[in-house]
């Protein structure tokens, strides 16, 4: 890559991703609303949640919240920026994984009921969903040679035909960073729940639009990894057809079930999930896939 | 000068530890200890400068039969005390097994030795190798453990006015504890040189019996029987020493040198199979692996932090030496299902320390989940592998003790080892709060080294065939247990009413702030230096192991470049380096912009965790942590996991046999 | 009108206290984030946590014991808030007129923005209130 | 095993009406529970001393916007008794049709909260959707979407003409076809729902029965009470057959609404269909005497209004026993053991209602 | 399993079912909905009935200043004033008042 092109990946990265994040979080909510027989707000509206966040005086419940609350923007961000300079798939997983760690700990800082049960539930989500979204490499690593996510562009392959298993799974981290049914354990996009937004009761004003941000990233973050699966030269539109079209399951999915409990989500992502991806990278090896 | 050097690390803690016995003036006893830290200090940065290696030191012939009586020496004490404990408190499962284990590792060689082959060499094997990695070993240990001995000055002065003031003590038992904890830590450095296994066998012992008076130092009844639990399972290590010297002389190699066996290899010489694979076990006893797990988790309830926080390189030494000899059995099924073997123990052990309440037992969970991730990498053995666990071995010391030593501190402070008593200790020792959140993140997060390590071993394991996908999924489970436990208790030290009053450092106590600072000081340079450590200290192992080191990594420009990918440590620090001075920068909260947390309505007032309830009373709110005991308690998962252990152990021997 | 005030006035978000009322009045809020009338059209949503609230709406008359409750919430949240009082027991007390253990309306607690009269208010009603308090946002801060 | 002990509520977005629980929990599952209530006590029993018999119709109905109507119904029952007047037959059967529709818009707007606190928006939108439909007949026929007022001592003030019965009817049968399409199989079978309701928050009928719990709450741990058994308004001419399940779980009781609200939009069919003609409201001219005891089944359950006059335009006492206060004893053996996921739901389970408990 | 699933797909290819108040479908009312009284000062004669009457004190009457006072911010909307009024003074429509950021209150001088 040249420098021209590292530099345009990192500007993309870091505007251009909230604008369309922002966006999608945007029609996200428009479907949903659509989907429950109502009209739903504009479809900008993640934006004018934002700035009137950012413009809301600030209000704090402890200084550690707000080191975290940068930590889980910054290093997510890196995650993103990692992941559009197409550098080593583990190492951004991991990167973004501990980007993830932030929130919980923001959330456990507070000596506050509902943000300390957040950040517990936030904590047990990871465990479900570290380990998924860690082990798909492995199967694509297989396929491509090597954990590079520039390799997998080179590679001139869809990944999604022989890797339609680890893909299917991959959707339980999706809906696990979007907040959706059955997983939204933690901090669910809906306040009526019993932990009151969980990991982010204690943030307000600006420090919510902040975590708000970092969230958006996020959820660029996991879809592109959706998008992996099928990169194939130039035809760039093919994986983003591919990352809406997880997307879009995990929406009607988020529709059409209750949240569950944290045992049965563990237990699921567990048992189902590692289970396939290990069973994906085993049929791989036995060339059958 | 080198060989003096590699001696006197060997030997002149002993020597002190001695005079520390005698000392019954504890300000002499002070400034023994502080002179032998700085010479073992000031020795390694020098040895550090020695690169002619290797190094060999040929042993008298006279010098066998002193090491050998030596041996036997100890296996008798060890038996005698065993015998003691009997006659004193009756018979326990454990001292029995003690004298049983003990006998059964001195009487293969005694009858070896004295009847069967009197003849075999000394002479011939070098009795000290030091290579680029034990001597890497001894570094590591000869300037982490001085620091853990001035650390226990402080330590242990404060815990014997604490135990005399609970009326337990009557006379101070410092100087044996000072004796034992130099002694092992020459023991350690011992066994880290040793090339000749009866030489080897005889520090691993001493380690072993070192460990156990330490344990047992505070004479408790659950002390003693912790240390006599560990006395037998470390103790079967030496029965794996005594077999593998046995089997390796009658081998076709006609040896007993450790360096001799690696380097002629089971793939060569299947008939080394099996001592490698008893030394593995050896390793794996002493290490706390599984099934032998309990000994590290009983041990942590009983014993001071000093002695936990020195335990940690003891165990060290047991992957020290599965690593050491994986070189020989590179490629084999044995070493795929090691791996296998450890990436299970890895896992359990995680699971476990989610449920643990106490800081120094979910310490020894995590160590010997870590410690597990270094037999991984030496199951692989691939030059990626060596690397990743030579670079676990590095960091993994430099942040244990750390952390043990800082969970000691807490310990004194809050008068408790439990993780839940720990809240609000930001605002109470902030500086202290500050290098424990260090420490604990640097075992999790980028840019630190264990990371990098991590992330190498994750690589690594993707090209073992088959069975890799079995290792990395159990990795991966491993890495987010181990995420789970430690931000747990990151939250509780960090967790806090919200005041609007701002924390106020507290005194600086140079025997504790400052060795803890010290070792920050190791943790965050050894990873910001990675490239350059790289390139020093492992490159030469790579080599020395046989391998060619691009295979490994390349570093270019601070980036340490893998087959697989490039690992970007530097601007990751960059990063978060920003990412932490904005918020201090630019984020002051003003005392008026605090709130109290949401209580539904029904707070007090702000700076009180109180909320109001029945009867318009005050309650306190009290938010503990998640343990999910029904889930993963110790006691359930050993049901699963103990018999996995055998299970797999017996894979081990299967895949020694095939 | 600026992008911070057009923001505001486009993303209220609601926190609901119930203090003594009948339910009336709290179910048709509660109907107003539903189908027919759906007021997430205007960027409003529940929030349930004072910290992330922008308008408060309560129903029901203080009593003795919830008014510390009210004060601690509209406390928490950040400002600029607005307070609106949904049905006419929580503006004046209404038909709890003689009940010994009310304070009256809201007013004598928190201060009020906007009352809805109805009792029970209507989801139009609620919509319009909640519109109506919006247009004070526009002072604020200049 | 760390202890918590927190508050849950008064203000809390799962409860639309302030109650506070002090929980104690460890990990996540609930050991102990304090209701700690208060926060809605108006003082309506001592307030409806001070007004007249005929007020308090307004205000007795204000107990509660949710059944505003049975509040009245009760009551005006008991005056009536007092009074010795009977309500005409087409007032009677006009009760009926009210007291059936706030039974209808009650379940819907339980079930919906209940899809709510488990996270399923959509069925929750649904149900609040359906409900509409409810709302929108009693704006029709009382005047007001939820506070019907149309219960009078002697009878009631609204009547019902034959093209609103029609339009009536036809609303209910969309009504009913929504509920059979997309909302009861939902409750019924989806999967996720059955996770969070089944074996949560078990009463045993014994238990049930022990500690005195009524309406869907007794009758999902299978005791067969409904006190409109009793025959009053017009129900002696309808056939009441009690829903009942056996399990006395969580899924049992919203089993037992969801079957209701079925039969409830039936009964107000039937009603329709079977209302005689005739006068509306007859004159009370005398002050309520003597003391009685008037009994009606809410959505929640039963009901018990104890009055007693004294010859005056006031009462010299108001009681109520309302349902919840006869469930919550059960609830709080439902709750310890629970994990605090399931505290919303199985709290909400017993349909609380915190408005007429405190008054 | 997924029971709600043909529900959301119908709904996401239909019309939502919201009534756009304030723009579009504005629905009024139904008749004989009970919204704010009025008073027809010719009328009254202010007996006083319908100040004893009203349940939440709404309405205050002043024989001697011949003021008939009316909180809109009090009224519950019963409308058992115009019930009971003799001289049928009082007329309910179906609107309510409008929300306010002051309760107002209503006088009106009755004629003699
Ligand atoms: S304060 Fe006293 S009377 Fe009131 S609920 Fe509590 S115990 Fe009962
Ligand atoms: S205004 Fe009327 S309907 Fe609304 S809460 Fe008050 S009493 Fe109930
Ligand atoms: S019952 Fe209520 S109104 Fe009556 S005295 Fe007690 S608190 Fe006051
Ligand atoms: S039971 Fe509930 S809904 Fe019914 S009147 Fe009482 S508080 Fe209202
Ligand atoms: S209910 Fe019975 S036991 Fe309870 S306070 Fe009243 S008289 Fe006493
Ligand atoms: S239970 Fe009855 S007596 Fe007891 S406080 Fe409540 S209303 Fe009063
Ligand atoms: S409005 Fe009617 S009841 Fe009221 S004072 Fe006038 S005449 Fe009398
Ligand atoms: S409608 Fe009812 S509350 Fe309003 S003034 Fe008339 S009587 Fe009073």
């Amino acid at each position: 890559m040249s420098s021209g092109w590292i530099i345009a990946s990192v500007i993309i990265a870091v505007i251009v991703v909230p604008l369309v994040a922002g966006l999608l979080s945007g029609i996200d909510r428009k479907l949903t609303a659509h989907m429950q027989g109502r009209i739903g707000p504009p479809i900008i509206q993640p934006f004018y949640d934002i700035i009137k966040l950012l413009g809301k005086k600030p209000m704090v419940a402890g200084q550690a919240q707000l080191v975290f609350a940068w930590a889980f923007v910054g290093l997510t961000v890196t995650a993103v920026v990692l992941l559009a300079l197409r550098q080593d798939l583990v190492l951004t997983l991991l990167v973004f994984f501990f980007g993830s760690v932030c929130l919980p700990l923001g959330a456990l800082s507070v000596k506050s009921p509902y943000s300390q049960y957040g950040g517990h539930r936030e904590l047990l989500q990871l465990l479900a969903l570290e380990p998924i979204l860690l082990l798909s490499a492995i199967p694509v690593s297989l396929k491509v040679g090597s954990f590079l996510i520039a390799d997998i562009f080179a590679h001139g392959q869809p990944l999604l035909p022989s890797l339609w298993i680890t893909f299917a799974v991959l959707l339980i981290p999706v809906a696990l960073v979007m907040r959706k049914s059955p997983f939204d354990i933690a901090g669910s996009e809906h306040a009526h729940q019993e932990l009151v937004r969980g990991v982010l009761t204690e943030y307000s004003g600006p420090y919510l639009a902040l975590v708000e941000v970092g969230h958006w990233y996020a959820k660029i973050f996991v879809l592109s990894i959706l998008g992996l699966f099928w990169v194939v030269g130039s035809l760039w539109w093919l994986s983003v057809i591919i990352a809406l079209g997880g997307w879009f399951i995990v929406l009607i999915v988020d529709n059409v079930t209750s949240r569950l409990t944290w045992s049965w989500m563990v237990k699921f992502a567990w048992g189902c999930g590692i289970t396939l991806i290990t069973l994906n990278s085993v049929l791989i090896h036995l060339g059958w896939m | 000068m080198a060989e003096v050097l590699i001696r006197l690390l060997i030997l002149l803690p002993i020597v002190t530890g001695s005079i520390c016995l005698v000392v019954r003036k504890s300000e002499v006893r002070a400034g023994i200890v502080y002179l032998t830290a700085i010479f073992l200090i000031v020795s390694s940065i020098v040895l550090a400068q020695q690169w002619s290696l290797p190094l060999k030191y040929y042993a008298g012939p006279t010098s066998k039969w002193i090491v050998l009586v030596l041996s036997m020496v100890m296996l008798a004490y060890i038996v005698f005390v065993a015998a003691v404990d009997i006659r004193r408190r009756g018979v326990t499962l454990h001292s029995v097994l003690t004298i049983v284990v003990a006998l059964a590792a001195a009487i293969p060689v005694a009858v070896f030795q004295f009847a069967l082959a009197p003849e075999v060499p000394l002479v011939a094997n070098p009795a000290l190798y030091v290579d680029h990695f034990s001597l890497l070993r001894g570094i590591l240990i000869s300037v982490t453990c001085p620091l853990i001995c001035v650390y226990a000055i402080r330590y242990m002065k404060n815990h014997e006015e604490h135990l005399t003031h609970l009326g337990e003590l009557k006379r101070t038992r410092q100087p044996r504890f000072f004796f034992y904890m130099l002694v092992l830590i020459g023991a350690m450095n011992g066994v880290a040189f040793s090339d000749n296994l009866l030489w080897l066998a005889f520090f691993w012992g001493l380690t072993t019996l070192c460990a156990y008076a330490l344990i047992r130092h505070d004479e408790t009844p659950e002390a003693i029987a912790g240390a006599f639990r560990t006395l037998w399972i470390c103790l079967i290590g030496n029965v794996g020493f005594s077999a593998a010297i046995i089997l390796s002389w009658y081998s076709p190699l006609n040896t007993i040198s450790l360096g001799a066996l690696v380097s002629n290899g089971a793939v060569g010489y299947p008939v080394l199979l099996l001592p490698f694979a008893l030394l593995c076990v050896a390793g794996i006893t002493k290490a706390g692996q599984i099934p032998f797990h309990g000994w590290g988790i009983k041990a942590a309830l009983v014993s001071p932090a000093p002695v936990h926080a020195i335990l940690y390189p003891f165990m060290t030494t047991g992957v020290f030496i599965v690593l050491y000899v994986s070189p020989g059995f590179v490629g084999t099924q044995f070493a795929t299902f090691l791996a296998i073997f450890g990436a299970a123990s890895s896992l359990s052990l995680g699971l476990i320390a989610i449920s643990q309440r106490g800081s120094i037992s979910i310490l020894v969970c995590s160590a010997i989940s870590n410690l597990a991730l270094i037999i991984v990498c030496a199951g692989i053995g691939t030059p990626l592998a060596l690397t990743a666990g030579v670079m676990l071995v590095i960091f993994l010391t430099i942040s244990m003790i750390l952390l043990y030593l800082c969970a000691g501190v807490i310990e004194q402070h809050v008068r408790s080892n439990d993780v839940e008593d720990m809240e609000g200790l930001a605002r109470k020792q902030p500086l202290l709060t500050g290098i424990t959140m260090t420490a604990i993140l640097s075992l999790l997060v980028a840019p630190f080294g264990i990371l990098l390590s991590k992330w190498a071993a994750i690589q690594a394991a993707a090209v073992i065939g088959i069975w890799s996908s079995l290792v990395l999924a159990l990795l991966m489970l491993s890495i987010g247990a181990a995420t789970v436990f430690w931000a747990k208790w990151l939250g509780r030290i960090l967790c806090q009413t919200p005041t609007s009053e701002s924390a106020r450092l507290e005194p600086f106590v140079p025997h504790y702030h400052g060795v803890l600072l010290t070792l920050v000081g190791f943790a965050v340079l050894s990873s910001v230096f990675i490239a350059p450590l790289y390139n020093a200290a492992i490159v030469p192992i790579i080599v020395g192991a046989g391998y060619d080191p691009i295979l490994a990594f390349t570093t270019e420009a601070w980036f340490l470049r893998a087959t697989g990918g490039v690992f970007a440590g530097w601007p990751i620090f960059i990063v978060v380096a920003i990412v932490l001075l904005i918020p201090f920068a630019t984020m002051k909260v003003r005392p008026e912009a605090t709130r109290p947390a949401f209580m539904c309505g029904e707070n007090v007032e702000i700076g009180s965790d109180e909320f109001v309830a029945v009867g318009d009373e005050r309650t306190p709110l009290m938010t503990g942590g998640f343990y999910i005991e029904g889930l993963l308690g110790e006691q359930r998962l050993d049901r699963f996991v103990i018999p996995a252990g055998v299970v797999l152990l017996g894979i081990l021997f299967a895949m020694v046999a095939l | 009108m600026d992008i911070l005030t057009r923001s505001r006035t486009k993303s209220p978000w609601l926190l609901h206290y119930s203090c003594g009322s009948c339910n009336g009045c709290d179910i048709e809020i509660l109907a107003a984030l539903t189908p027919l009338y759906d007021v997430e059209r205007f960027g409003i949503v529940n929030m349930g946590n004072p910290k992330h609230a922008d308008v408060l709406l309560v129903t029901g008359p203080a009593n003795w014991r919830n008014y510390r409750v009210l004060r601690n919430i509209y406390d928490q949240m950040p400002e600029p808030k607005l307070v609106v009082v949904v049905g006419v027991c929580g503006s004046t007390g209404g038909v709890f007129d003689k009940c010994p253990n009310t304070l009256g309306g809201i007013d004598t607690v928190i201060p009020v923005d906007v009352y809805i009269p109805g009792c029970a208010a209507r989801p139009e009603a609620i919509i319009d209130g909640v519109v109506l308090a919006l247009g004070k946002l526009e002072a604020y801060g200049t | 095993m760390a202890r918590t002990a927190i508050p849950f509520g008064p203000q809390h977005p799962v409860f639309p009406e302030p109650v506070h629980l002090k929980l104690e929990l460890e990990d996540e599952t609930v050991v102990g529970v304090t209701p700690v209530i208060g926060y809605m006590h108006r003082g309506i029993e001592k307030a409806a001393e001070l007004k007249t018999f005929r007020q308090n119709v307004f205000l007795i109905e204000r107990i509660c916007g949710i059944c505003s109507f049975m509040h009245s119904l009760a009551y005006c029952q008991g005056v009536e008794a007092l009074t010795d007047v009977e309500a005409p037959p087409r007032a009677r059967f006009l009760r009926v049709f009210w007291s059936e529709l706030s039974r209808s818009h009650s379940h819907l707007l339980t079930l919906g909260l209940l899809a709510d606190a488990m996270g399923f928006e959509s069925l929750f939108m649904q149900c609040w959707r359906a409900r509409e439909i409810v709302l929108d007949i009693s704006e029709m026929t009382a005047g007001h979407r939820i506070i019907q007022s149309t219960c009078s001592v002697g009878g009631v003030r609204r009547d019902i003409n034959s093209e609103m019965a029609k339009e009536v009817d036809a609303r209910l049968r969309a009504l009913q076809e929504m509920l059979d399409r997309s909302i009861s199989p939902v409750f019924l079978h989806d999967y996720t729902i059955n996770r969070r309701t089944e074996g949560k928050g078990i009463v045993p009928k014994e238990q049930a029965e022990l500690l005195g719990a009524v309406g869907p709450t007794a009758r999902g741990s299978g005791v067969t009470v409904d006190i409109r058994q009793t025959g009053y308004a017009a129900y002696s001419d309808l056939s009441i057959d009690p829903v009942v399940e056996t399990a006395g779980d969580s899924y049992a009781r919203t089993k037992v609404r969801v079957r209701e609200l079925s039969r409830s939009v039936e009964l107000v069919r039937e009603v329709l269909a079977m209302m005689p003609a005739g006068e509306i409201l007859v004159a009370v001219s005398n002050y309520p005497e003597g003391e009685t005891v008037s009994r009606v089944e809410q959505p929640r359950g039963e009901e018990i209004m104890y009055l007693k006059g004294n010859s005056t335009n006031y009462l010299e006492r108001v009681r109520v026993r309302t349902p919840t206060f006869a469930n919550i004893p059960a609830l709080l053996g439902m709750l310890p053991g629970c994990e605090l996921a399931d505290v919303p739901i199985i709290t909400l389970s017993i349909d609380p209602c915190i408005g007429c408990t405190e008054r | 399993m997924a029971w709600m699933l043909p529900t959301i797909i119908k709904n996401l290819f239909s019309r939502p079912a919201t009534r756009r108040y304030p723009y579009k479908d504005i629905r009024e009312p139904f008749l004989g909905y009970r919204g704010r009284i009025h008073l027809d000062p010719q009328k009254c004669d202010l007996s006083r009935d319908c100040a004893r009457v009203c349940p939440s004190g709404a309405i205050e009457v002043s024989p001697e200043d011949r003021q008939w006072t009316y909180h809109p911010f009090r009224c519950v909307y019963c409308g058992a004033c115009m019930q009971i009024c003799p001289q049928r003074a009082i007329t309910q429509d179906k609107f309510y008042a409008k929300p306010a950021t002051t309760k107002e209150i209503e006088t009106i001088n009755v004629p003699l």
